[in-house]
């Protein structure tokens, strides 16, 4: 049967047709303002596009008004030659050098289908890094799971890292870090984000945009099929005469051997000098790019959306403008160069087609066979959705949850429970090994990578020639967000910051992936504020930028929304990755040293959740002037060869820190606790702005000098002791703890594989 | 020993990555007129004694929840032999 | 010395195999699947990625690519050609080499480092190495299990056509801890782990696979 | 359209570690008397035109080489429909 189409001139002729908003998440206001936008109603097409774009996923209307206080609070940098608004963030990192990143979450698709979910997530990151000009250099993983030891935990993540490692080791991107952390809050709303970082010449950056009337739109990479479109069968049933919904599948299936082909032909065409304006297609297929890139360019744009080359002929226009499907790509090119274009297509096997044209006429305009479906004004679609100012209030248990400090739970004390203690903590999920994760990720390909998981940050070489590179970390404790969320952004930051200065690298941008719940709980939305105004705040202070990043709201079970989860990326520069600062200990006789204050500060501890099951109280101190004075020590020591290794003290304190320092290279040492703290204090609290570094004994005081020129204060704590040694800590005078290397290897190496086969 | 022998395919809506690399190939080795290749799975099970009702339901739950990701994919029960 | 490196749609140490040839002293040559000439080299490297995806069997349709046709007649006629991971894959499924690789009984993609110890140093990519030496080079695969029949495992023990076996962990269940072969004139190699990604004391676990390249060119220049 | 369905399957000798897990799994998850069980397989071709004996001839050479690799697979073509 041949079915109607809803045309611009059916609105027209037909105006009072009822329309399916509510089914597509358009409230009755927003509705109203596109029929007031049109001066008509919608076509079904149209419906389609503003529905989609309209989202809170596209649109950030939940968001929007807090997310500005990025720009408002920016730094002076001039670092950022592209800020946000672009599908990525472009920074400078000198000699002709830009990086391109950004961290997107994939949550509830990898819930529902673990190993394409994730998949997925990375092979959509990754085309927002190409679609800058950038080569994609690596990727990283920042992800959240339910309780370890939950049977849903065991179908989720073998899942999820599996399909992570399916598409990237696929497409040859090293994956270089990210974050495994298992906590009963994410139990049916795992978070799976991806971050993606690209290099570029600074001539080499592309922007969206739809420039030149005449230029040609071209859409590329795979056909377009009914993936992710649930939205768009609504639309299908309530115009089909037959009735009922056609069954289109939300879950999308990755294809990465065609996205390593896209990437190829996306550098190529772009090197070539073929391409006037480019945009990836994710979320909201080609109703996004279409929209985006006419706005962004003269304005308007005629698409004949017959054109597009379909996987599935029965889809229905509403469908194509909707569907999801992965591996696409569209570019603006002049006529004079389409033929150059279209043969680097077919050099790689790529299907391309010309579905359209720039115009100027400020309209966008979808044509179906002839007849017209879409006419509307693309900034509309693209940019001016609405904006919510959602009401949001300090929690009622705030309050109670900030009162309840763990300063009475029960602490170890005697030197054999402290000994277990650590042990304990060296085999909790959270804190073991996650080798058997990290072992499934190629992290070798490109043959660049200087550093990569367990280091502190991944290290990609850049430039062959000068050793120019960069490094990355991901970080966040949600725990600390709930207790308070404005200093929880602000402890991820400072800790992604510290992971970037431990191996050298100086801090130079931020990309976020804010993973909240509900933003119509005036609770959740509270965290959301908080959250924000402390990342922005703490960037300013901090004095590095935020360049992009992602939201992703409605990760709740019922009425329980995960812990404010806002994971921060930093990016920082290292002028030659020979000077880079790894994390083991080495040489025997190195000096051990902490640089940074100790406090008594456990709340929302490693100990605390694990040990005793407790969160309450106020998370550690944020300190930043410490954290950028402890960052100058680190990047200056790394420069002038100073430091032989140095690794951050974050979740689980100084004993997992030393552990984890020991068991890099099979070597230990022997520490003891400075005079006047409390051994257990020492060992497992969680002060932020520390590291533990190690020194050649004759530079040593160099190194000391140098950190009390910049206030931090610096301790000697032990002595590297040597291949195999033990790993010692003298509590008090003649009172002392030690592990075997090999029982802190057993201990650290089993948990994961023994939850997870 | 009973033998019960269960396909797995992609439903046809989703992308089949793998019959379209097969597709591909089978064209360029010289096979004209291949419209479309799926691939499939398929999983052949010896069981001892018999697969009566309460077996086969058994056999039919896994295989829509172990086998196949009904999500994603659908599984027919092919053969079953005593 | 002219070494050149194949690169399929998906391959994805081609850049690296190049880099290693470079750095070992040799000029790396870029070959194209859908090319079928050799261009004069010397040698050639097949190198580690997932071709067409590995969708179907990994190495199953490269081997069909025009190029490969050429590549199989001059590695019976006597060229130095290595298989790397996919390379490895490749190469036996073109019948250059016996065997295949299968899934790995882990089920696991796997990458660590993994030492090796080299059992043969009579091929062409191995003569600057000493019989026994231990090394370590990343090892990165999905289906890298090396199966064959007994009677070609033995042939293969007795003729010294074991290039290199794993030590320590056997990461994928290879049959008697195969890590490479070669064929019977030695010329031919495959290789489940990657010496080119240990080239560079930077980016590597060591420098230790420097010498599949040295090897060659060493070879060439005597020859 | 015509049809053709073909499986492959690792030849027995060869160990199936696919196979060994699924084995596992279903009898954790409570089927019980689980002897083996193989995964293997399949492609389903949609062919235009006829498949007649030189076509077959054409795909029985390529699942022989291309689908299958015989020094680990069996296959058999299962179905051809017209
Ligand atoms: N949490 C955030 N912080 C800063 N910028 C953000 C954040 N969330 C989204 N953005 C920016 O908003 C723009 C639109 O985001 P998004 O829809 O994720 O991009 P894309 O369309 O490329 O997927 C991007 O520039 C992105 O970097
Ligand atoms: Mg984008």
């Amino acid at each position: 049967m041949t079915r109607h189409i809803d045309t611009v001139a059916d609105a027209t002729a037909y105006p009072e047709r009822e329309q399916p908003y509510t089914e597509l998440g358009l409230k009755a206001d927003e509705y109203a303002r596109i029929r007031e936008i049109l001066g008509r109603r919608p076509t079904s097409a149209e419906l389609a596009m503003y529905s989609v774009m309209w989202s809170e996923h596209c649109s950030y209307k939940s968001s929007k008004v807090h997310l500005r206080q990025f720009g408002d609070k920016k730094p002076e940098t001039d670092a950022l030659l592209v800020g946000i608004g672009e599908n990525a963030g472009v920074v400078d990192i000198g000699q002709g050098w830009a990086v391109t990143f950004k961290v997107e979450s994939h949550n509830h698709p990898s819930y529902v289908e673990p190993y394409q979910g994730a998949a997925t997530g990375v092979g959509g990151i990754v085309r927002d890094i190409i679609s800058m000009g950038a080569r994609p250099v690596a990727v990283m993983d920042p992800l959240r799971f339910g309780a370890a030891d939950h049977p849903d935990t065991h179908r989720v993540l073998p899942g999820v890292v599996a399909g992570i490692g399916g598409y990237g080791n696929c497409l040859g991107l090293p994956n270089i870090g990210g974050e495994v952390v298992f906590d009963p809050c994410y139990q049916g709303n795992p978070l799976v984000n991806a971050l993606c970082v690209g290099t570029l010449r600074h001539e080499d950056i592309h922007l969206a945009s739809a420039k030149g009337v005449g230029n040609l739109v071209v859409l590329y990479g795979a056909k377009t099929g009914g993936d992710g479109i649930g939205g768009a069968s609504i639309l299908a049933s309530e115009t089909f005469d037959e009735g009922g919904p056609t069954k289109r599948p939300a879950v999308q299936v990755g294809d990465p051997f065609m996205e390593k082909l896209l990437i190829e032909c996306t550098l190529e065409v772009l090197h070539a000098g073929l391409v006037e304006g480019i945009q990836d297609l994710g979320a909201a297929g080609i109703s996004c790019a279409t929209s985006e890139l006419a706005s962004n360019g003269e304005g308007g744009m005629h698409v004949r959306l017959d054109s597009v080359p379909l996987r599935d002929a029965t889809l229905t226009p509403e469908e194509i403008l909707m569907s999801e499907s992965q591996e696409r790509m569209a570019a603006v090119v002049t006529p004079e160069k389409i033929d150059a274009f279209l043969e680097i297509c077919r050099k790689w096997d790529v299907t391309a087609d010309v579905i359209g044209e720039v115009t100027d006429t400020g309209r966008l305009v979808i044509e179906w066979h002839g007849e017209v479906i879409v006419d509307v004004p693309p900034r509309t679609v693209a940019h001016d959705g609405p904006v919510y100012h959602r009401p949001y209030a300090r929690p009622s248990w705030q309050d109670a949850l900030q009162a309840d400090d763990p300063g009475l739970l029960a602490r170890p004390v005697t030197a054999a429970e402290l000994r277990d203690t650590v042990l304990t903590l060296v085999g909790s999920p959270n804190l073991a090994s996650k080798t058997w994760v990290t072992a499934q990720y190629d992290r070798y390909v490109q043959g660049n990578t200087v550093l990569a998981q367990p280091e502190d940050a991944g290290v990609i070489r850049v430039d062959e020639e000068s050793g120019l590179g960069v490094a990355i970390s991901t970080d966040c404790n949600g725990r600390f967000a709930k207790l308070d969320p404005y200093a929880g952004a602000q402890l991820a930051l400072a800790e992604a910051y510290r992971n970037v200065a431990a191996t050298g690298a100086a801090p130079l941008a931020v990309t976020n992936c804010l993973n909240f719940g509900s933003p119509e709980d005036p609770d959740v939305m509270w965290q959301f504020e908080r959250a924000v105004t402390g990342l922005a705040d703490g960037c300013l202070e901090l004095g590095i930028p935020v360049t992009g990043g992602n939201v992703s709201f409605y990760n709740q079970t019922g009425d329980v929304a995960i812990h404010p989860t806002p994971v921060v990326g930093v990016l920082g520069v290292i002028d030659d990755v020979a000077r880079r600062t790894p994390m083991a200990f080495r040489a025997i006789g190195d000096v051990v040293l902490v640089l940074g204050e100790t406090r008594e500060e456990l709340a929302g501890s490693e100990w605390a959740h694990v040990v005793h099951g407790h969160l309450g109280g106020l998370p550690p101190k944020v300190d930043l002037a410490a954290e950028r004075a402890l960052g100058e020590v680190l990047v200056a020591a790394a420069r002038g060869s100073l430091v032989t290794a140095a690794h951050d003290v974050s979740d689980g304190g100084i004993a997992q820190v030393l552990v984890e320092m020991a068991l890099r290279e099979g070597v230990g040492a022997t520490v003891r606790v400075p005079a006047g703290l409390d051994p257990f204090v020492f060992l497992v609290g969680e002060s932020t702005a520390r590291a533990v570094v190690t020194a050649d004994p004759a530079r040593a005081a160099t190194l000391e000098a140098l950190a009390t020129q910049h206030g931090v204060p610096v301790a000697r704590i032990g002595v590297v002791t040597g291949p195999g040694d033990d790993l010692q800590v003298d509590l008090v005078v003649g009172d002392s703890v030690a592990w075997t290397l090999a029982e802190l290897r057993a201990t650290a190496d089993a948990t994961l594989p023994a939850l997870f086969g | 020993m009973a033998r019960v022998v269960i396909d797995v395919m992609l439903k046809p809506e989703i992308l089949d990555p793998q019959g379209k690399a097969v597709e591909g190939a089978l064209g360029r080795l010289g096979l004209a007129g291949v419209a479309s290749v799926r691939q499939g799975k398929s999983f052949a099970l010896e069981l001892e004694g018999e697969v009566d009702d309460a077996r086969l339901a058994k056999i039919n739950e896994l295989a829509g929840s172990l086998l196949s990701n009904p999500v994603i994919e659908d599984y027919v029960i092919r053969e079953v032999t005593a | 010395m002219r070494i050149g490196v194949v690169t399929f749609p998906g391959s994805l140490d081609d850049h690296d195999a190049a880099r290693a040839v470079r750095i070992a002293g040799g000029e790396a040559v870029a070959l194209w699947h859908a090319d079928a000439d050799l261009h004069g080299v010397d040698a050639v490297v097949l190198p580690g990625g997932f071709s067409y995806g590995d969708y179907l069997r990994c190495g199953a349709i490269a081997r069909f690519a025009p190029v490969m046709g050429t590549l199989v007649d001059a590695a019976n006629g006597g060229l130095p050609v290595l298989g790397i991971c996919n390379g490895f894959q490749v190469l036996c499924e073109s019948h250059l080499l016996p065997g295949a690789l299968v899934r790995n009984d882990s089920l696991h993609f796997v990458c660590r480092d993994q030492r090796l110890r080299i059992e043969s140093t009579d091929t062409a990519w191995t003569s600057a190495y000493e019989i026994g030496q231990e090394i370590v080079v990343p090892l990165k695969n999905g289906e890298g299990g090396y199966v064959a029949d007994e009677a070609t495992l033995d042939l293969l023990e007795g003729d010294g056509r074991v290039v290199a076996r794993y030590l320590e962990v056997n990461p994928n269940g290879s049959r008697r801890d195969i890590a490479g072969i070669s064929n019977a004139r030695g010329n031919v190699v495959g290789l489940m782990p990657h010496p080119e990604h240990a080239v560079e004391p930077l980016t590597g676990p060591s420098t230790d696979g420097l010498r599949f390249f040295t090897s060659i060119l060493k070879g060439l220049v005597e020859a």
